[in-house]
């Protein structure tokens, strides 16, 4: 027993602040140790995304200035976004979508939803799949596992590129398959179309991410409760049902939301893939505005996106707020 | 039992001359549920072996296919142009991109855990007044669409921004300029992977470490993040593949040369003319880029995973 | 050095109380064994001493320092935990090592200690096994080693025994008391083993619903216990109470009378309810009752089932014309008692038999109160248990 | 503080392309026997490809005072927002008079005027000027029994009613050429800039009144996108789509010569079926005359690639202020000098030899670029030129008649709203007329709010 | 209904046979339990009947059904985990009754089994609680009621009661084999605990290093184990064992001689190498040896460790110059014997003392083979055991 503390004792000896610091730590509260903890991450977040949020908050309180050198003109309130909200900017200052909704930000809003909705869905089922699939054991498992990975993998502008050219009219076969199936031999240029074409780019892409978040979520559930479900005569479904799926649940619900909240931000692939007249999605709306140089209203633009996705974050949380890992 | 087998037996003989093949592996599955569920297996694999790697093997297509023959391009590549993966070494450096796209996004990765493994730690195991507010503040990052960063954040990497007489550090056309908005943005996702993960080990295994003498941190270190490693294997691989082919700021923090950091996008996007889009270049360059980092990406992992559940046991 | 003391500590969930105004008092180099029905606050109890938990109210002072919230690692102790929990990625050694490792001793250090642990507890050809290969005795025993390894001044040891054979739980027992006195180190035990309490602990410390019963050695629990909680828990199987009331000149149970003088126990008066206390082994057939000092009068009976043991029989028999009981159907305690007799003894179910208890070992206790009001209704010379340790109650 | 430029004084870091940059030796070369000082060197940093991009880039760039780059390539179609800001700086006060006077008096005038302020000063100097023009298969369109080279096309374009019945002719004789007519018709900047322009300008049509006007004052200009000349030259790219059966077509032309596909189609994925041999005509800038005239044996058509000016729907006579005739939408990249640069001195002189004749002869060698000024194309070491010495006649014709696109600070804002209506025209969506009224109000509007 | 059969089953792993060669022959409606020492495969053994691990090699069947390689959910067994195994993520209701909601029960017979079973169990007021709100015992509580409340054919419990306290646990003995009738079930049953072994089962299966030592009713194994291991393993504490060399009239021992005619039994002849073992109930002090009707001649001896347990006293004794023994010392076997006696008897450590062993329990066991030769010396006419259960072990 003396042993243990002469080396206590030594290790103190050695690095008597290190030690010290230690001690401080270890008998800090609950709240406080959390808070400590904490402080690096809020520390970075506060100078590089809580700091230009203000800032660019502050920059939707102002009128745009096209001509003079200063990026913003004169403080306006909160006139960028009442003029947004109700329309007043549809004509004169953002972009016209192609597809034919009187009003720019409501088809944003629109696009934004259906993508989202379609891409999210179909992906948590595809990716709920191939976790089980790679959560399994079989010969070449690790080769399946980097066939599934390489879409995530593969830059957004290669990405868009892909889809582009596939359904390209006389470049890729998409436009001919289109044709065949009765639909438009021009499958960009169609807001619909173009819409489904991204959701399916989008799929192949971002599957992946489910994919991966919900195989490490698998991995993590102890194996002896399928014995005890096995031998309480579960099938193959019950016990995914019972066991697997609520226990990875938590683990889904992070990647649900994130993919949620991205894909309500989809730009690049869309830039890509069709150009934001022809499918705009919110984010296409922050960034043409952003680039025809109306700072103060594309920040209006920004703030409203996000508060938009903040309410549908807000439903989601309220709504799993009793399943565990939540807040 | 011996009787169904003679029943067995006879019905077999007798169909014997009018199943075909395939009748006759439906009726063996009938009879044996797990050889149609190994099938019911394959048959799924396939399908998503098929459906994510269509598009891949397109742009190898794409690829092998010389720059003018990219017309009406359907399942094989119009000439065989194997040099092309010369030819993008030829005109860039893309080695140079690639190898800044690795440590820009290996530096992030290593920020990320580090900072999200000790947030994690303490939302997903601790209790406090704020809690639930400053995750939703963390979370809230992500709502914002990534140009709503840029203008601050360009002035603030370009010294553009004073702050008692001090002005910001000039960053631009730096590692620094790239890795901590990344670090930034993919932070939340990182945090909130590993707060569900470690939320999940069991009290009595930290409980038992500090115990044996570790500090609160130490237990972190030792057994919840050895014990939640494919939750950290996987927000390491997604923040780092994400890292890898951001497109936001990779682009618009250095100007483009590989001397100033200029990532794998920079590199891709080096085969585009003002009108030209060289296809073929843009195809096989990506391909380069992202191939061995996926199969790394996939050896990584394991060794991620095995590498955390050792490391808690050595010095 | 080891000293542990409880002074009013509780630990209140939302809607238990798991530990209620515990107080102990552990001296230096004490065995102390926590005893009670399963839920009482056993583990609680360690946890706050671990500083796994912190006390609602109440303070803990480890050798004389108060450590109510330091953190555990500076308490000096080490615990084995009720669910075993070894860290799952870590083969037998590194688990067995984890403590010492982190202290940074030196490798050979280590290597001897863990050697020596592994013999302990006999698992000296399994140090590399990962935990998942293991049977669940092997697993306990890792955990013990885990324990034992640290050599610190307190261990906190949570049923400790319970997945291992009775071999090798009287070997481990054995080796827990010599590394006791080894070390001399204070050791603070949950067992739900009788035997285990009995012959291993200085003192055993009584809990029922978070709530402190007895603190004494364990004889003078068994053959003194405080009150019916005490009685009914110690001692295996145990006690049989019977429920009565006070006359004249003894007590009237339903079946049958114990006669003493009523006056002769402070606050005891006629029409008492009062409730009658004794344990199996001091229920004899007439025909044995030769050694019996004091034997009641004889008790008209009827065996019913047996229970052989090997070393010796229970019988349950009935004094009234209650129903079958045994196993069947809920005993009615009043018309049942339980008697061990040798494992020679040539007896049959439902036979008539005349039973007498020993007068020396009746124990009294206040129905309404459960305490308890006298142990032993005649006193001969002879001290009460062989070589009982130093007995010293609280009481 | 440092702000990341190179410490080498005598170096000029020039932000331009890769073609810049691959071929940064020897226009360093070219610099320095124009007779710049043989101490001052360059580095070149090659921007993103795509001209939108690297516009914000500029932006930011300028934005936050960076003293780097020192020069800049500005695109024609947005400089003058830069300049408007003063984000540029001014080298009518600053640059050698002699310089000046040679780019304000022998330059193309429509890619002079995309580098200057509104009260006339210079800011940036054209470095080589694009042309829209039409590419065709000569060899085929002479087996149909055309003429090309007798009627001149290659200086005095043709009608695009004759247009129409060439490229059906054409397609009638090979039934294996699926396509007749590509271009760009995708909704995006190129239309509104380039293809609309151009189709719209041909048939006497404009944006606000006349060509003068299309870099005027904003809000102090008439808006004539409904306008019967614009009508028509929809109609008639309607024909060509859709067939003159159709809807708001024009009966006398022949109709059905060009793909539905050019609704999504950019200029790469227009050019890929005709340097595949599978269409007729194609409209597109002068790289593509760089492929497409490659000789056969590296897979282009050599000889048989025909190149003239955009056809004309009227006469330039019958309509009036400069407008109907051949015309060709303006591209082109101008050099500019970065306000903040502390280096003013030796970028001035690198302008300067920018604007000798052997650079600019130079650099057509070299990259292609044809040089901005007309006196030039007729040289005889620009008809030396591998391929494009071919068409030089062509491309001065295309200089001659180039239309700036209306670029301003709502530019972009009026850009979108164009190319969305004239799309939706052009697919069937909307009728012209009303597309256009629609489309005439909201540019309207737009001019009016940031009047 | 229930039988399970077990032929030639081995389960190896890399480098541990964890079964070997097992026959067991389990008839419908039997209750069996499996002992031997921590890490001998009798969790390994209930896993290959549950489905959960497949046998390297040998047959399972269950109700003569071979069901080796069947899942888990065809076999129609529910089993009790010996690491409990609760689902963290449902409540004290939904982990009780997960099996019947997955086969679709109605809820009202669903309510109605939950409710008995945790009655049963004694959680009536926790149904809500989820699994880390509970201490150990109350784990283990719910992973039985999770088992009973299915009642299939078979049941299989591994150490369903590790964690319970003394009184919960004869309890819940009773409960057990109240099921066990009601249900008709077949009940395998792994435990560590002796009484457990000795009062439910109808025959228990005793297994060192994963194999079979004795399958037989339990008062068999306890009066006449088969060889050395089931000897020492069965009772506790354990039988007395002491080495000796046969001669012309019996076995001489280090310290004394045990007289016999070595012609009575087969196979021994003189200077064979014989194991002798006595229980610690069957020796006596001479003076307590009047109810013997075969004693041994006196042996002279010294009293060593006393380990007072209650209800009786365990007393180490020492038969020759061997050093000191009980807890301190590995003791030397031959010089040492155990004895218990009763808690009234005056007896101290250190002194001199006489005894005699019972030749009627004496066990003779070959030490090269271990295989027993003899149990008994001599025979009375009395029937072994009072309410031996059919007695037909396997040998
Ligand atoms: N997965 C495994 N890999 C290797 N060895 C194993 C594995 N599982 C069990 N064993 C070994 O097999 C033997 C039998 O294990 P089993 O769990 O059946 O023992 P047990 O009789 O239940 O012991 P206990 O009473 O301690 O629970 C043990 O020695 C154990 O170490
Ligand atoms: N986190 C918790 N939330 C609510 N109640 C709890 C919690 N932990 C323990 N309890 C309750 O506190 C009481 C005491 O628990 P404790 O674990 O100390 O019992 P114990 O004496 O160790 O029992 P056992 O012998 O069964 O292990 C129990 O009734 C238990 O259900
Ligand atoms: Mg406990
Ligand atoms: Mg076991």
């Amino acid at each position: 027993m003396s042993t243990e503390q002469t080396t206590e004792k030594r290790q103190q000896g050695k690095s008597g602040a290190y030690a010290g610091a230690v001690r401080w730590i270890e008998n800090l509260s609950e709240t406080q140790f959390a808070y400590l903890l904490l402080t690096p991450a809020l520390l970075l977040l506060a100078v590089i995304a809580f700091w230009p949020l203000l800032s660019t908050f502050e920059m939707s309180l102002r009128a745009d200035s096209l001509r003079g050198a200063s990026q913003v003109g004169e403080f306006v309130g909160l006139q960028n976004y009442t003029d947004l909200l109700t329309g007043k900017l549809d004509t004169v200052a953002l972009p016209q979508p192609f597809i034919d909704f009187s009003q720019p930000f409501k088809s944003a809003l629109i696009v934004t939803f259906i993508f989202t909705i379609a891409s999210v869905l179909i992906e948590t089922i595809i990716g709920f799949g191939q976790a089980l699939v790679l959560d399994q054991d079989f010969r070449g498992r690790r080769w399946v596992r980097v066939a599934i990975i390489i879409p995530w993998a593969v830059p957004i502008v290669i990405q868009g590129m892909i889809f582009y050219l596939m359904f390209q009219p006389g470049i890729g076969f998409g436009a001919n398959l289109t044709e065949m199936v009765g639909l438009t031999s021009t499958p960009l240029a169609n807001s619909s179309s173009a819409l489904g074409i991204i959701v399916l780019a989008d799929i192949w892409k971002t599957t992946a991410f489910m994919a991966l978040l919900i195989l490490a979520g698998l991995q993590s559930i102890d194996r002896s409760l399928y014995d005890v479900a096995k031998v309480a005569g579960a099938s193959k479904w019950q016990q995914f049902k019972m066991i697997t799926l609520p226990l990875v649940l938590p683990t889904v619900l992070v990647a649900l939301l994130f993919r949620t909240i991205a894909a309500m931000r989809v730009y690049g692939l869309i830039e890509t893939v069709s150009g934001c007249t022809t499918v705009p999605s919110l984010s296409c709306l922050v960034v043409t505005t952003f680039s025809t140089r109306r700072y103060g209203t594309a920040a209006a633009v920004a703030f409203v996106t996000a508060a938009i996705i903040g309410i549908v974050v807000s439903i989601y949380i309220v709504k799993f707020r009793d399943s565990q890992g939540g807040f | 039992m011996a009787e169904a087998e003679q029943t067995q037996t006879d019905g077999r003989q007798q169909a014997e001359t009018t199943r075909g093949p395939f009748q006759r592996w439906v009726q063996g599955s009938i009879q044996n549920p797990e050889r149609t569920y190994q099938a019911m297996f394959y048959v799924v694999t396939l399908f998503f072996l098929f459906t994510t790697l269509f598009p891949f093997y397109w742009l190898l297509v794409l690829a092998l296919t010389p720059r003018e023959a990219i017309v009406n391009v359907w399942f094989l590549p119009k000439g065989f142009n194997p040099g092309v993966f010369i030819e993008i070494f030829e005109q860039l450096p893309f080695h140079l991109f690639m190898f800044n796209s690795f440590v820009l996004a290996l530096i992030t990765t290593a920020i990320v855990l580090v900072l999200a493994s000790l947030a994690g730690y303490v939302f997903g195991r601790l209790s406090f007044p704020g809690r639930g507010v400053l995750m939703l503040l963390i979370l809230a990052i992500s709502y914002f669409p990534p140009a709503a960063f840029l203008l601050p954040l360009f002035r603030l990497f370009t010294g553009n921004v004073e702050l008692f007489g001090v002005s910001s550090p000039m960053l631009y056309n730096t590692p620094g300029a790239m890795v901590l908005p990344f670090s930034a943005l993919f932070m939340p996702l990182s945090i909130f992977i590993l707060t569900t993960f470690y939320g999940q080990i069991p009290d009595g295994l930290e409980d038992a470490a500090r115990i044996e003498g570790t500090t609160r941190l130490g237990a972190l270190v030792r057994v919840i993040i050895p014990l939640s490693a494919p939750g950290v294997a996987t927000a390491g691989v997604l923040t780092f593949i994400s890292v890898y082919n951001e497109f936001f700021f990779s682009f618009l923090m250095t100007n483009g040369e590989v001397q100033n950091w200029a990532p794998l996008l920079w590199g891709i996007l080096g085969y585009q003319g003002q009108y030209a889009e060289f296809y073929n270049l843009m195809a096989a360059a990506s391909i380069v880029g992202v191939l061995p980092i996926a199969i790394l990406v996939v050896i990584a992992q394991e060794k991620i995973v095995s590498g955390l559940t050792a490391g808690a046991l050595k010095e | 050095m080891g000293e542990v003391n409880l002074e009013h500590v509780s630990k209140r969930y939302e809607d238990v109380t798991a530990v209620d105004d515990m107080n102990l008092d552990i001296k230096d180099g004490e065995f102390v064994t926590l005893v009670g029905p399963s839920g009482c606050g056993k583990s609680t109890t360690l946890e706050t001493i671990a500083g796994l938990t912190i006390p609602t109210d109440g303070t803990i002072s480890i050798a004389d320092r108060e450590v109510t919230t330091l953190p555990p690692k500076d308490r000096g102790i080490a615990m084995v935990f009720q669910n075993i929990a070894l860290f799952p990625h870590m083969d037998v050694y590194d688990n067995i090592s984890f403590g010492l490792r982190l202290r940074n001793y030196d490798k050979d250090e280590v290597d001897r200690r863990v050697e020596r642990a592994a013999e302990i507890v006999q698992l000296e050809g399994m140090l590399d096994r990962m935990p998942d290969e293991m049977s669940g005795g092997q697993r306990q025993r890792v955990a013990i080693a885990r324990a034992i390894v640290r050599e610190p001044d307190v261990f906190l040891m949570d049923e400790p025994l319970a997945n291992l054979d009775a071999k090798l739980r009287v070997h481990m027992r054995t080796e827990l008391q010599r590394l006791h006195k080894e070390l001399d180190a204070t050791i603070i035990y949950v067992t739900h083993d009788q035997a285990e309490a009995m012959t291993m602990s200085d003192r055993v410390a009584v809990i029922n619903q978070g709530e402190l019963q007895q603190f004494a050695p364990p004889l003078d629990c068994y053959n003194e216990p405080r009150n019916l909680f005490v009685a009914g828990f110690i001692g295996s199987p145990s006690m049989n109470l019977v429920e009565g009331v006070v006359d004249s000149n003894g007590l009237q149970t339903p079946d049958y009378h114990i006669e003493f003088d009523a006056g002769q126990f402070d606050g005891v008066s006629v029409d008492d309810r009062i409730t009658m206390g004794v344990r199996p082994e001091d229920v004899y057939l007439v025909e044995d009752a030769e050694s019996v000092a004091h034997p009641t009068s004889q008790i008209d009976a009827r065996t019913d089932v047996l229970e052989p043991m090997g070393d010796e029989i229970f019988v349950y028999i009935l004094t009234g014309e209650g129903e079958t009981v045994g196993m069947d159907a809920e005993a009615d305690d009043a018309h049942q008692l339980l008697m061990s007799v040798d494992p020679d003894k040539d007896i049959d179910t439902d036979k008539d038999v005349q039973i007498v208890l020993d007068r020396e070992r009746i124990h009294l206790f206040d129905t309404d109160t459960g305490n308890a009001i006298a142990h032993g209704l005649e006193f001969t010379s002879v001290e009460p248990g062989p070589t009982s340790t130093e007995a010293e109650g609280d009481d | 503080i440092s702000r990341g430029q190179s410490s080498n004084p005598n170096v000029v870091q020039w932000a331009a392309d890769d073609d810049v940059r691959t071929n940064k030796d020897a226009i360093e070369n070219a610099l320095h026997e124009a007779g710049l000082d043989d101490n001052i060197r360059l580095e070149v940093l090659a921007g993103n490809e795509q001209t939108g991009a690297r516009q914000s880039q500029y932006q930011r760039w300028l934005s936050a005072n960076l003293e780097e780059p020192d020069l800049l390539l500005v695109d024609s179609g947005w400089a003058i927002p830069f300049i408007e800001r003063r984000q540029l700086l001014n080298l009518s006060e600053n640059m050698a008079s002699e310089a000046l006077n040679k780019v304000n008096n022998d330059y193309f005038q429509g890619s002079v005027i995309t580098g200057k302020s509104s009260d006339g000063d210079l800011y940036a100097i054209p470095l080589f000027s694009d042309f829209g023009t039409i590419q065709y298969r000569k060899d085929l369109v002479r087996q149909s029994g055309f003429n090309p080279d007798q009627e001149n096309w290659a200086t005095e374009g043709i009608s695009w009613k004759k247009f129409s019945r060439v490229t059906k002719k054409v397609l009638q004789d090979n039934q294996n050429i699926d396509y007749g007519f590509t271009f760009q018709a995708s909704a995006y900047e190129g239309l509104s800039c380039c293809d609309f322009n151009e189709f719209m300008t041909s048939w006497g049509g404009t944006y606000f009144g006349s060509v003068e006007n299309l870099l005027g004052q904003v809000g102090n200009r008439p808006v004539t996108l409904d306008s019967q000349n614009v009508i028509d030259s929809i109609k008639m790219i309607r024909t060509f789509i859709h067939g003159n059966d159709a809807p708001n077509t024009l009966n006398d032309f022949e109709g059905g010569i060009a793909p539905r596909a050019v609704l999504s189609w950019i200029e790469e994925t227009s050019r890929a079926p005709f340097s595949n041999g599978n269409a007729v005509m194609h409209r597109n800038w002068p790289y593509s005359i760089n492929i497409n005239g490659a000789p056969k044996s590296e897979g282009g058509f050599g000889e048989d690639l025909g190149v003239m000016p955009i056809p004309y729907g009227v006469k330039s006579g019958q309509a009036g202020q400069g407008l109907g005739g051949v015309a060709s939408a303006l591209g082109g990249w101008n050099v500019a000098i970065n306000p903040n640069t502390r280096k003013k001195d030796k970028a001035l002189q690198v302008l300067e030899a920018m604007t000798s004749e052997s650079f600019k002869l130079k650099l057509f060698e070299l990259i292609g670029w044809i040089p901005p000024e007309p006196g030039l194309l007729e040289t005889q070491r620009a008809s030396n030129v591998p391929i494009m010495g071919r068409y030089v006649d062509t491309l001065k014709v295309a200089g001659q008649n180039a239309l700036p696109r209306p670029v301003s600070v709502v530019w972009p804002q009026e850009s979108g709203k164009i190319y969305q209506s004239v799309f939706a025209a052009y697919a069937g969506q909307e009728s012209p007329q009303q597309a256009m009224s629609t489309l005439n109000s909201q540019i309207t509007e737009i001019e009016e709010y940031n009047e």
